[in-house]
């Protein structure tokens, strides 16, 4: 039997039996999970191994020169540290490996939600009101519509999600200021429009999944037939 | 997996290991000690959760036989063993107490509330002088009793002097909202009752010691009148919904002016053990032998105990603590060795002097002020009397539980019931039954109704998408629409593989392999056009899949352009680890992020890519992606250090309308997204025969059925909801 | 205070990588560049830590005396494969792609098929699960944008209305989305001072 | 050279953190502060509850956003969360166990439960096999996740995290198996398809507020009160922002 035959019919296989997952849960569908699930992590540890670990660490640490190799120490320890991860007992020597990543990615994180996201989409939306090099009026009040439209939406939106209630006494009413509850109740429409969208997003994504998997079990089978 | 945590090195054992594999050590000593702590740690919540299910979840209470089959036993939660611990600690002091003539009649008090048929039954019965006499209890006895009985008792009396059918909505009553197991089962959630399973080995040795400290008693000081009025006492101790429950051939209590308590009152409870030595003629009546008394008297006790414990809710009336519906462990702990009772005892007298604290007073203690003390004080007073201990006071037992694990002895219950009783009892037990019954049928109706329909759409989608693609009927017309974006996008494209020397673009892969098929298909057309205007594609991965699926892809799109020579115009970055921070760096210095190819050969030193140092230096950037987050980031810190040079974007359907704020702001400069926005570059290109095309049937189809099946479950469930709503 | 030493990196890192990324100074920039390149490394080890700990989970299950996993086995086996063929022929091995690219793919893209049907049949239960008009207005957004998305009404682009129409229709989501992104955005910002300031700790195990 | 962005952006950042210094100081003298009611954060402190005293199993998902992505701080606010839980549910017979779909989120996750069972006098109770990697791709994540869905006793899941919409694969096995589940992601994509699919789907921005909501430490309450103050800050930037726009001026 031809390789690539072969390798078509595991996939051929492997779909069957992940689609059966439709009619319910069964044996075969688990045991192809946990095949998955071993090959992704197999695949995964290699490319670690030689998309990380080789070339940013084993690499520089024969090849660099030795004022880089001294920077390199740093990360060498840390990572040995890492390892102490895998015994309970002394898992706490890789605290300051796992701090380190902590912190910066805390600090991605941060850099990343203000200065792009908070300030991309707060520009985004303030720039539809930018009615400048518009042809017409007409042209200039539809894109003021629009942009009060949108601006009302995300406000509104925002507002939604106020976290602060009134207290009385000691007592957590849960109870909002009136404007809140109105804004909130506005940016509810907008955000289950949006999530609406998304899921018809979704939907259509998974259901092209769906078709590109039948079609190759219609192609598998097909030539068979024939 | 089920398992059980060892209390002294927290290893994970086996459901039916008795002793820690790790350490050795036995399982069910003190299994309640690691969890001490986290009460005190100020959930208030979780403690007053806590503190209603000692008094009514009933889910604790569950006492079916199949519970306690030993395979469940070490399933026992610490907190089902540490009440259990508590009822023994509370038995033996109800054998050999005694209860003035005023006590036991405060039962009789609620006469006047009670249902017609019952009182007719009571009729029959010699009646029961005397009132309740709370100048006899001590005042903290008063107190408790005044509180216990604050809120519960005025619609206590009020509702049981309502009709028949009215009763099961009584016996919900106290059941807190927070344990409306009915309401939370038919949601499907875990709420939804659950009978522990029964475990002796999680109990202490206290309730052993107690247990058999109680048949002692039981066996020598109890005559044989005295076990009568105890088993009427016990079963009056139960809530009423639990009596009420009982099967058929149990409902001898009827007939018992006992039972005219219809409404499960704690202080009562508390108080009955409180009783009279000279008992009314109706309390004698018993047709059961002495021994079976004995014991039955004792068992009904704990079972009397244990709903004075957990009170009531809807599942006590299915779970009543009848003879032969007696957990395993009880059975068993009434027959371990008497012999061993009298090192355990407590320091309680069998004869209570004047000024002592009589046995009844122990039982109707608090639980909490009587647990610890006696706990402590038993422990102090049991003096080693073998081994290198020996002598020592204050040793801990050395037994096992699993010494005192035997066959249980089994009792019979005949009770006699009369026609009339029996009529009535089964009237009552079908109203009750149906009232408990409320939840779950609800539920398993959902979970099936969930499994039917997921079944159907799951056949109705596979059967019309094979048909469509087997068919091909090609009835869904192309799009003549075509989104601004998409235009965008095709212009770039027309524009960078028109010109003079070919483009060197860097394609971005980011997608996993679960959206392989959509954006294959998509992007294989707009990697058609790059190609053939002989562009230098760099692909770079940021999926660990990534590097697979970019030969797959390559591959793919080649075969329609022969003439272009992947080996010298593709280079394939593979993977680059570190999501959004990685990113940056590619941003910041591509050589350093991306320094090898896939193969490990110096990639920037290839002819391809020879003399390029920052992504300004292509000229164009195309992202394939289904992930908002990542897309997000190329558009914040990517887009940027690459200027001019535009960003062109192959989304999935998904992540679309994430996007469009992108699109709209200019920060894309063109986007391909799902198979419509496929459908319409194909439009563009003209292309007759591209893989979109193949699929646009089946996709229309799939897209206007599930529009279809929505809009049917809507109608369908939407309709019920308003029909339900009166109700 | 709890581990001293960890919250100390943790905050000395973070704020360093932070400062880089706001204030362009060359020392700033390279110091980031070079906190961020350790932490991808750490990932990475941390990553193949895991994979060792899974492993050892279903070496666990598999070997336990009771309740004996048997499809952990198949996880093993299959990691077993996997890495070895890797590690030997490299991940540009075709061997090693085809691995992915015949098992992997149908297997995630076949997974994300029942995701279809699973999604329909939710959006079916959608009421029987929870009512409210919030609900109503997402099945009715999810009908239109499905309808949208299937290009069956573009066969009518020519009536300048629809036209119009449409595109209105399709830009109402970004609002939603918007304020749903900046609150998350919020969010975030918030998350990541916690661990900045120190009072979360998540790595002082 | 610095910009007027950088400068803007450490402003928002040194605001926020003087913010959430300054509320946590205020909060020890008057208490918690009072936030909304959100059903779906009271219906997991009972679900919590029932399986501690049901003996059954809570189980924490953390997504699988990397630490070196700029989407972990919702995976962050998911391990405030597991840890508040393995706390509340440290009595139970089945303590919790925590999956994820990255490496460092699972060191993390395990470092978390130890953490929380030492804060309780219980460190024995730390069993680093509750602390799972499921899958290393995302769907080999959701693909791991499913047996747990599915079996080891859990009657209450807690999805915190970033997902992809195949989280909707493991709400509808939680759902099948009569288990609660609550899911939280800050992708837009997975909260479409949680909203259908999950019985308490939490929406945005409100996923950083689980752990405010499970009363964890002050600083939690703090940082919500922050991102109220932000927001109204945020509206008033768009609002000027849009008027200085249409005039021209910006």
């Amino acid at each position: 039997m031809a390789p690539d035959l072969l390798w078509t019919l595991i996939a051929f296989f492997l779909t069957i039996l992940v689609l059966s997952y439709v009619l319910g849960d069964n044996a075969l569908f688990r045991m192809v999970m946990m095949i998955f699930v071993g090959i992704s992590a197999g695949y995964g540890a290699v490319l670690l191994f030689y998309q990380v670990i080789m070339p940013r660490l084993i690499t520089p640490l024969v090849t660099a020169p030795p004022a880089d190799r001294m920077v390199l120490i740093i990360p060498a320890v840390l990572s040995i540290l890492l390892l102490f991860k895998l015994s309970p007992r002394l898992s706490v020597l890789g605290n300051p490996s796992m701090a380190l990543l902590t912190g910066v990615g805390a600090a991605v994180a941060i850099g990343g939600a203000v200065s792009g996201t908070l300030f991309g989409q707060i520009s985004g939306t303030i720039s539809l009101f930018d009615l400048s090099g518009l042809s017409s009026a007409g042209s200039a009040i539809s894109q003021l519509f629009g942009g009060i439209v949108l601006l009302t939406g995300t406000i509104c939106s925002l507002a939604y999600f106020h976290f602060g209630a009134r207290k009385k006494g000691e007592e957590n009413t849960g109870a909002q200021p009136a404007i809140i509850q109105l804004l909130a109740g506005i940016g509810k429409v907008f955000i289950a429009i949006t999530l609406g969208a998304l899921f018809a997003g979704v939907l259509a994504a998974s259901l092209a999944a769906l078709i590109e998997r039948l079609d190759f079990l219609i192609n598998v089978i097909k030539p068979m037939i024939s | 997996m089920s398992e059980i945590i060892c209390p002294y090195c927290g290893y994970s054992n086996d459901i039916d290991a008795l002793t820690c594999l790790s350490c050795k050590k036995s399982l069910y000593d003190d299994v309640e000690e690691p969890g001490n702590p986290p009460q005190q740690e100020g959930m208030d919540w979780l403690n007053t959760f806590r503190g209603f299910d000692t008094k009514t979840n009933a889910s604790t209470l569950d006492l079916k036989p199949g519970d306690g089959s030993t395979d469940a036993e070490p399933e026992i939660p610490d907190w089902l063993a540490r009440i259990r611990a508590l009822k023994g600690e509370e038995a033996p002091p109800l054998e050999d107490e005694s209860l003035p003539p005023g006590e036991m009649p405060s039962l009789n008090n609620q006469d006047a509330d009670l249902p017609d048929w019952i009182k007719e039954i009571k009729a029959s019965d010699s009646p029961q002088p005397g009132k309740e006499n709370n100048e006899d209890f001590p005042d903290w006895l008063r107190n408790l009793s005044a509180e216990e009985n604050l809120a519960p008792k005025p619609e206590a009396s009020e509702r049981s002097g309502a009709a028949l059918p009215d009763i099961p909505d009584d016996l919900q009553m106290d059941e807190p909202a927070e344990f409306n197991f009915d309401a939370q089962s038919v949601e499907g959630n875990p709420i939804a009752p659950v009978s522990p399973p029964l475990d002796i080995g999680g109990l202490p040795d206290e309730f052993f010691q107690e247990l058999t400290a109680g048949q002692t008693h039981a066996a020598e000081e109890i005559d044989q009148p005295d076990l009568d009025w105890l088993l009427e006492r016990a079963q009056t101790n139960l809530p009423q919904e639990e009596a009420a429950a009982q099967p058929l051939d149990e409902l001898n209590w009827q007939d018992q002016p006992s039972l005219e308590q219809p409404e499960p009152e704690p202080s009562a409870n508390e108080s009955e053990p409180v009783e009279s030595a000279e008992l009314p003629a109706w309390m004698f009546e018993s047709g059961e032998p002495a021994g079976n008394e004995t014991v039955e008297s004792t068992e009904i006790d704990f079972a009397s105990l244990e709903g004075n414990l957990t009170g009531t809710g809807s599942e006590d009336l299915i779970t009543t603590p009848q003879e032969e519906e007696l957990p395993d462990w009880l059975l068993e702990d009434k027959a371990a060795p008497p012999a061993q009772a009298p090192e355990y005892l407590p320091e309680a007298p069998s004869d209570v002097e004047t000024g002592e604290m009589p046995g009844w007073l122990h039982a109707v203690r608090p639980i909490e002020a009587a647990a610890p003390k006696l706990v402590k004080s038993e422990e102090e007073s049991r003096i080693e009397a073998s081994g290198p201990l020996a002598g020592y006071q204050g040793v801990l037992p050395g037994q096992g539980v699993v010494t005192h694990y035997s066959k249980p002895p089994v009792y019979s219950a005949r009770m006699q019931v009369t026609d009339k009783q029996r009529i009535y009892a089964t009237l009552f037990e079908t109203l009750i039954a149906d009232e408990a019954r409320v939840g779950a049928p609800a539920a398993a109706k959902t979970e099936s109704s969930q499994l039917v329909i997921r079944l159907a759409v799951g056949l109705v989608m596979v059967v019309a998408l094979l048909a469509i693609l087997i068919l091909q009927p090609g009835f869904a017309a192309f799009p003549t629409l075509v989104p601004p974006e998409s235009v965008a996008f095709y212009d770039s494209v027309q524009t960078l593989t028109s010109a003079t020397t070919p483009p060197r673009v860097l394609v971005a892969l980011d997608y996993d392999p679960a959206l392989s098929g959509e954006l294959r298909t998509i992007s294989t057309s707009v990697l058609e056009d790059w190609m053939a205007g002989n562009s230098g594609l760099a692909f770079i991965s940021i999926s660990p899949a990534g590097p697979a699926l970019v030969s797959e892809l390559v591959n793919t799109a080649a075969i329609q352009i022969p003439a272009y020579l992947t080996a010298e115009r593709v280079i394939n970055l593979g993977y680059l680890p570190g999501g959004a921070s990685a990113l940056a760096a590619l941003a910041n210095s591509p050589t350093r992020a991306a320094p090898t190819t896939l193969d490990g050969l110096p990639a920037w030193e290839s002819l391809l890519l020879q003399g390029m140092n920052t992504v300004a230096d292509f000229d164009a950037i195309l992202l394939l992606t289904d992930n908002a987050e990542n897309s997000r980031t190329w558009v914040e810190q990517v887009k940027p250090a690459a200027g001019d040079t535009p960003l062109l974007v192959v989304s999935s359907a998904q992540v679309a309308p994430v996007l469009q704020p992108y699109v709209q702001s200019g920060q894309i400069s063109g986007m391909v997204s799902g198979f419509t926005g496929g459908a319409a570059y194909e439009q563009l290109t003209q292309s007759a025969s591209g893989p979109v095309r193949r699929y646009w049937d089946a996709y229309q189809g799939g897209m206007l059925l599930i529009a279809a099946l929505m809009l049917i479950g809507a109608a369908v469930f939407g309709i019920k909801n308003i029909v339900r709503r009166p109700k | 205070m709890r581990a001293p030493l960890s919250t100390a990196i943790a905050i000395g890192a973070g704020v360093l990588t932070l400062l880089g990324f706001f204030i362009p100074i060359e020392a700033l920039t390279s110091m980031r560049s070079l906190l961020i390149e350790w932490a991808v490394l750490l990932a990475g080890v941390a990553g193949l830590v895991a994979i060792v700990h899974l492993l050892s989970v279903h070496w666990r299950k598999m070997t336990a005396s009771h309740n004996r996993s048997v499809t952990s086995a198949f996880l093993l086996i299959a990691f077993g494969v996997t890495f070895a063929a890797g590690m030997v022929l490299k991940p540009g091995h075709p061997t090693v792609q085809k691995i992915v690219t015949h098992i992997q793919v149908p297997i995630e893209a076949s997974l994300m098929g029942v995701l279809a049907i699973s999604l329909t049949a939710a959006a079916i239960r959608l009421f029987q699960r929870r009512g409210g008009w919030m609900s109503v207005l997402f099945a009715v957004s999810a009908f239109v944008f499905l309808i949208l998305g299937s290009g069956f009404l573009s066969s009518f682009a020519n009536i300048p209305v629809l036209k119009n129409l449409l595109a209105a229709v399709n830009s109402l989501p970004v609002a939603g989305a918007r304020g749903i992104l900046i609150g998350v955005a919020l969010g975030s910002l918030t998350t990541g001072l916690r661990v900045l300031l120190g009072t979360d700790r998540p790595y002082s195990g | 050279m610095i910009t007027i962005l950088g400068v803007l952006g450490l402003g928002v950042v040194f605001l926020a953190a003087g913010s959430i210094i300054i509320l946590r100081m205020i909060g020890k003298d008057h208490g918690q502060p009072a936030f909304r009611k959100i059903a779906a954060f009271d219906d997991l402190k009972k679900s919590i509850g029932l399986a501690v005293e049901n003996g059954t199993r809570t189980h924490v998902t953390l997504g699988k956003a990397s630490l070196t992505q700029s989407s972990n701080p919702s995976a962050l606010a998911g391990l405030a969360a597991l840890e508040r839980i393995a706390r509340i549910s440290s009595t139970s017979d089945r303590p919790p166990i925590a999956s994820s779909g990255d490496g460092g989120l699972t060191l993390l996750s395990q470092d978390m439960l130890h953490a929380a069972y030492r804060s309780v006098h219980a460190p024995e109770l730390y069993d680093p096999g509750r602390g799972r990697l499921t899958g290393i791709t995302p769907m080999s994540y959701i693909a791991g996740l499913l047996p747990i869905a599915t079996g080891e006793d859990v009657s209450s899941h807690v999805m915190i995290g970033n997902f992809g919409p195949e989280i909707a694969l493991v709400a509808e096995a939680a759902e099948n198996a009569n288990a609660f589940s609550l899911a939280a992601s800050d992708s837009l994509p997975a909260q479409a398809a949680l909203f259908a699919s999950a019985q308490e789907p939490i929406i945005g921005e409100e996923l950083f507020a689980a752990p405010a909501y499970l009363e964890a430490e002050r600083s939690h309450a703090a940082s919500l009160q922050t991102q109220d103050i932000l927001r109204w800050g945020v509206i008033v930037v768009l609002i000027g922002g849009a008027i200085l726009k249409m005039m021209g001026i910006l």
